[in-house]
């Protein structure tokens, strides 16, 4: 019966498709996924499209899970995962294009120099409701979590040894923009996003600044920083021509620039 | 006295609400018009939408609109007709149609993403396109045009369906005619009805017609509704707030703009066409 | 009765080709859109299913909270924060809707240029895009209630948010129910000698009630139903609504906000959820409805 | 079975009386003496609404040529009878017609009829003025060419006439592009007689035509109904018996009895008026009763 129906449907849609491309028309990629990887391959599908006229390539946020998922589903050609894949998701082969770190994020007008790990679980417990009680100002502390999902809370989970279950939230956001705006617009806010993302913002002069984690300044530069990830562009099975075409531009010396503009690490040649 | 501190209660209420309701308006259109401007409206958005336009947001709500609206009003019309015009009071596939129409009428927007995420998006493999979003909506305002077009044609003058059969007319040559011409206005409010919620439509959108803000080639394309849009802007983009009441007063211009062209060409009907009960 | 009377086409008196060509192929048509119902709930029900059997749905009760990395699917902090805002809302737009009903029928003459124009704010607020307000909300009430208990994104942003969308139609419905009061009642009740605030509240809104209650209720739906705006301003984070300003997440933003990415089970619980808020808002349409059809006035 | 009364001479009468101001079109008189030959023949006649009776065992003749006029109180089933026999009993859903209905070897009861070719031989006229909401031109042409009159010039002299026939194309022919309900009461009426009579039909119902028209309006539709005695087989429904009086060779008079429209009494208008046979129909028409 399903099939059947399925058909009068797809009949009844034959009108709009007739005069419009499919998805599977090789001048299309599809990518979506991660908020962390979205900007920078944003830039680079611009460079792409601008070097091999003709070629289209949409890309839509929506969290790592959504990458991974639109990837498996067929809804996307390529998915963004800024974290690496676990085994569960060994249908998918990953192609990683840079380097990225986790940092937490104040207010600029916040005082507060540097917290150590005991504090920010402290935080994130809700043990600590205060600035004051750290030296900051008499302000109370809003604790912005990430939404399920998002690979920046896996990540930043597991190095804290923490469950979600045991943050006591604020505000729950989604995409690491979010989580920006939302701590630029509360003083008293603490976050933790994309450090790409927080020092491309920081430049542009949002009212936000990163803390050192653990002593270590934020920046994955030199790799060092304690909570770094791989981004990666993720396919199922063998990725389409175009599709490869596109990871292998991704991964070329070619966008280097592009992914320092957006203050992530270079994959090393 | 009761009676005068009554009056002033109430008075002082609506007054409030009318203040609210000013400040909500005068916020957006303060906000909105030092960002609008000829080129915000021609221009693709640049740096997620911080600077340049919305052009392409502009053309993907409209090509969403037209996607839905070429499907439920043939469908729509042709179901308002066959329920006022065809069914016995009663009579049990009507009752259960109708019941089957004011279920749909109250599933929440979000409800319709899931749906259309699943069967069109998914099963029918259109993926993130304004055809699935537009699909979607068609689904959401069937129901309300239905309704709406079913209303106008019982209303219409009994005496003329009895006047037309006497004259030995088909069933077909009455509604074709005289039935369907007099219901014009209603079924005009239904469809500008059907337009509103569609354009103001967000949760609805963002599982199915996606995000993309580029101009849309096809309607294969994944392209971002205006509400979409402001939802984006305010939620995911710092300092984009500017350009997000730049949008949303264009959105609302839109819709009024909707409504007024549905009543030009009601008073053009009428000034036409002297109807009378 | 006006229904009674009009329905007098049926199928069985179709004697000519092209009508029972045409009323065959609308039948059709009828069906088809009633099938899209069956669509929907059977697409709802497919993607559900994982969710629902093997005694999945006793996750939704057992688990106290909704933590889908951890296997917790308990949803009962987001209907009850559903249902906080909805009644919030309902408790703050019905007194503040009537009076302006009441204003519009009784207190200002309607012809007048302020019933005019008060009349089309609250018609073009009602079609103002919930994002719009989720807009105004975002930049302009939550940070003033911030001011107040920071961060500002709180149950009380939503409830006040909800109130004003659903304020327009409350209003509305209830001036539709109070000018199709006959007017014979009302002068009858001044003939008593009765004060105007006597007939308003004693004569008026009892005789309008049914109509009222519908409007009301119709909005109770759109308030459960609402998602963009309660996503943005009720910073979404599960938990049982202890406080006012206490950030909560309800249904609707549930599923928007995880849908994108959600796999397996997690993926059937939201659309379990979206059963359940179908089911809900079919309810409370469906009293609406019933209330609408039973009223005499209008 | 001879008809005396001669209605066109009196007709004349009340004319001048009235100093009507329109002026009646050509349509020419029929015989001043209708023919006495059953047009329909109604046997055994019963309509039911929700197995709710309305109207039982009617038996009549309806003579060719001659206008019969049905009289008596409101809801005796006067209108299910007309409703009956050009099966517009067909719309509601509920409705029930036994017995027969003879026109030309055909009976009407039965479900084999054309209905449409049946309405357009026997044509109706209600009691509220019904003009389509659209040009007083189309108001004639839409029913034309649904009856499959392809040919525009031949549609064209056939509106002519037949708003010539009603009196109504002096009235209206510079503005046939107007819209029909700007018309007043009795020229709708009017209109909607020509609309009638343009399908050229051989019975015309009418359903108390008058009864919603101003007593000017009406006076001229009821010089109308008189002038197409003879041409057109015509039943009316009416509550004004002096009008009845006037137009009608025939009437026939219904009553309630337990509930039930009966038909008490039926012969020449001038018998039933003068000396009525039964005791109810004397008490009805002296103004009695009802």
């Amino acid at each position: 019966m399903f099939v059947n129906l399925k058909l009068v449907w797809l009949v009844t849609l034959l009108f709009f498709s007739s005069f419009s491309t499919t998805m599977a028309a090789d001048n299309r990629l599809v990518i979506t996924g991660s908020s962390t990887v979205a900007p920078l391959a944003l830039e680079i599908a611009k460079l792409f499209e601008n070097n091999n006229p003709g070629i289209r390539i949409d890309v839509q946020t929506g969290g790592s899970s959504r990458g991974i998922n639109d990837a498996r589903m067929g809804l996307a050609n390529i998915g963004m995962v800024s974290r690496a894949l676990k085994p569960a998701e060994s249908d998918l082969t990953p192609f990683t294009i840079a380097m990225d770190g986790i940092g937490m994020i104040v207010h600029k007008s916040n005082n507060i120099k540097t917290l150590s790990n005991a504090q920010i679980i402290a935080i994130y417990k809700g043990k600590i409701t205060n600035w004051k009680q750290l030296g900051g100002s008499d302000l109370a502390i809003s604790v912005v979590n990430k939404a399920e999902g998002r690979s920046t809370l896996e990540l930043f989970l597991k190095h804290f040894s923490l469950k979600n279950s045991q943050i006591k939230a604020h505000v729950v956001i989604g995409d690491n923009q979010q989580g920006i705006k939302t701590v630029s617009g509360t003083p008293g806010a603490i976050g933790y996003v994309s450090i790409g993302t927080a020092e491309y913002e920081e430049k542009q002069g949002t009212p936000i600044r990163l803390l050192p984690l653990a002593g270590v300044s934020a920046s994955v530069r030199d790799g060092v920083f304690p909570l770094s990830r791989p981004l990666n562009l993720v396919t199922k099975g063998k990725p389409s021509l175009l599709a490869k075409r596109f990871i292998g531009f991704a991964q070329s010396a070619e966008v280097h620039g592009l992914v320092k503009n957006q203050f992530f690490v270079p994959l090393k040649p | 006295m009761a009676d005068q501190i009554f009056k002033a209660v109430i008075l002082a209420c609506t007054a409030f609400i009318g203040l609210v309701f000013l400040w909500i308006l005068g916020e957006v259109v303060v906000k909105g018009i030092s960002h609008l401007s000829f080129s915000f409206l021609f221009d693709a958005p640049v740096n997620s939408g911080r600077a340049g336009g919305i052009a392409p947001i502009l053309v993907s709500t409209l090509m969403i609109i037209i996607v839905a609206v070429s499907v439920s009003v043939p469908l729509g019309l042709g179901v308002a007709v066959w329920l006022s015009e065809f069914t016995k009071q009663g009579q049990k596939f009507a009752t259960s149609t109708r019941l089957t129409l004011d279920v749909l009428a109250g599933i929440p927007s979000i409800v319709y993403g899931l749906f259309g995420n699943a069967f069109f998006c998914i099963y029918l493999g259109l993926g993130f396109s304004i055809l699935s979003g537009g699909l979607t909506l068609a689904c959401m305002i069937l129901p309300i045009f239905i309704r709406t077009c079913e209303m106008g044609l019982r209303t219409v003058n009994d005496s003329w369906r009895k006047g037309a059969l006497a004259l030995g007319m088909t069933r077909t040559a009455a509604i074709w005619h005289i039935l369907l011409p007099s219901a014009t206005p209603a079924i005009i409010a239904g469809l500008v009805l059907g337009i509103g919620r569609a354009t103001a439509e967000t949760a609805a959108l963002i599982f199915t017609s996606g995000y993309v803000d580029r101009m849309p080639e096809s309607f294969m394309d994944s392209g971002r509704a205006l509400a979409v849009h402001i939802y984006d802007l305010s939620m995911n983009v710092t300092g984009g707030d500017h350009a997000a009441y730049a949008t949303a007063l264009t959105l609302i211009i839109l819709i009024v703009f909707f409504n007024i062209m549905a009543q030009f060409m009601m008073d053009q009907w009428l000034g036409r066409k002297v109807l009378s009960s | 009765m006006a229904l009674l009377k009009t329905s007098f086409l049926f199928l069985s008196s179709l004697k000519h080709q092209p009508d029972r060509t045409l009323s065959f192929f609308l039948a059709i048509l009828a069906a088809l859109s009633g099938l899209l119902l069956l669509l929907v709930i059977l697409f709802l029900a497919k993607e559900a299913w994982p969710g629902l059997t093997n005694g999945g749905w006793r996750s939704f009760l057992t688990h106290k909270s909704w933590y889908p990395l951890e296997g917790m699917f308990g949803i009962f902090p987001m209907i009850w924060a559903s249902l906080a805002m909805m009644f919030g809302a309902v408790l703050i737009a019905i007194p503040l809707g009537l009076s302006a009903a009441i204003v519009m029928r009784f207190y200002i003459p309607p012809t007048s240029l302020l019933a005019q124009a008060y009349r089309l704010i609250l018609g073009l607020l009602a079609g103002i895009p919930s994002v719009v307000y989720g807009l105004w909300g975002l930049t302009v009430l939550v940070p003033l209630i911030g001011q107040l208990h920071p961060p500002g994104a709180s149950l009380l942003a939503a409830i006040l948010i909800l109130a004003l969308m659903i304020l327009p139609t409350i209003a509305l419905t209830a001036l539709a129910a109070l000018e199709a009061i006959p007017k014979t009642i009302l002068s009858g009740a001044a003939a008593l000698g009765m004060s105007q605030k006597g007939q308003i509240l004693s004569v008026a809104l009892p005789a309008a009630r049914m109509g009222i209650i519908g409007g009301i209720l119709l909005s109770m739906a759109r308030a459960l139903g609402e998602t963009m705006a309660v996503l943005m301003v009720a910073g979404n984070v599960v938990q049982n609504p202890d406080s006012l300003f206490a950030p909560v997440r309800a249904l609707t933003a549930n599923i928007a906000l995880e849908m994108a990415y959600a796999t397996s089970f997690h993926r059937a619980s939201l659309f379990a959820s979206g059963l359940l808020l179908t089911f809900l808002v079919f309810l409370l349409s469906w009293f609406a409805s019933r209330n609408m059809g039973n009223n005499h006035y209008g | 079975m001879t008809q005396k009364q001669p209605p066109y001479k009196a007709d004349k009468d009340n004319q001048d009386e009235r100093a009507i101001p329109y002026t009646l079109g050509n349509l020419e008189a029929g015989e001043p003496c209708c023919i006495p030959k059953a047009h329909l023949q109604v046997q055994n006649l019963s309509v039911s609404y929700n197995n709710i009776t309305v109207l039982d065992d009617v038996s009549l003749d309806i003579h060719k040529g001659c206008i019969t006029a049905l009289i008596g109180p409101s809801g005796c089933g006067k209108t299910s009878f007309l409703s009956a026999l050009n099966k517009l009993t067909d719309l509601t859903a509920s409705a029930e017609v036994k017995g027969s209905i003879l026109f030309d070897t055909q009976n009407l009861v039965s479900d084999k009829i054309d209905v449409m070719a049946l309405r357009r031989r026997i044509g109706m006229i209600f009691q509220q003025p019904n003009p389509f909401p659209l040009s007083i031109w189309r108001n004639l042409d839409l029913p034309l060419r649904e009856h499959g009159f392809r040919n525009k010039s031949v549609r064209r002299k056939k509106i002519e006439k037949s708003l010539q026939d009603v009196g109504l194309w002096d009235e209206v022919k510079d503005r046939l592009q107007d819209s029909a309900l700007a018309l007043s009461g009795g020229q709708q009426q009017r209109l909607c007689i020509a609309r009638a009579l343009v399908l050229e039909p051989e019975i015309l119902l009418m359903d108390e035509p008058c009864s919603a028209l101003d007593p000017i309006s009406s006076c001229v539709v009821e010089e109308l109904i008189l002038r197409l005695q003879g041409k057109y087989t015509v039943i009316i429904v009416t509550h004004n018996l002096a009008q009845a009086r006037r137009i009608a060779n025939y009437a026939a008079f219904f009553w309630m009895k337990e509930r039930v429209g009966k038909l008490i009494e039926f012969g020449q208008c001038q018998h039933l008026f003068e000396t009525p046979k039964d005791d109810l129909t004397a008490a009805y028409i002296s103004g009695a009763k009802g």
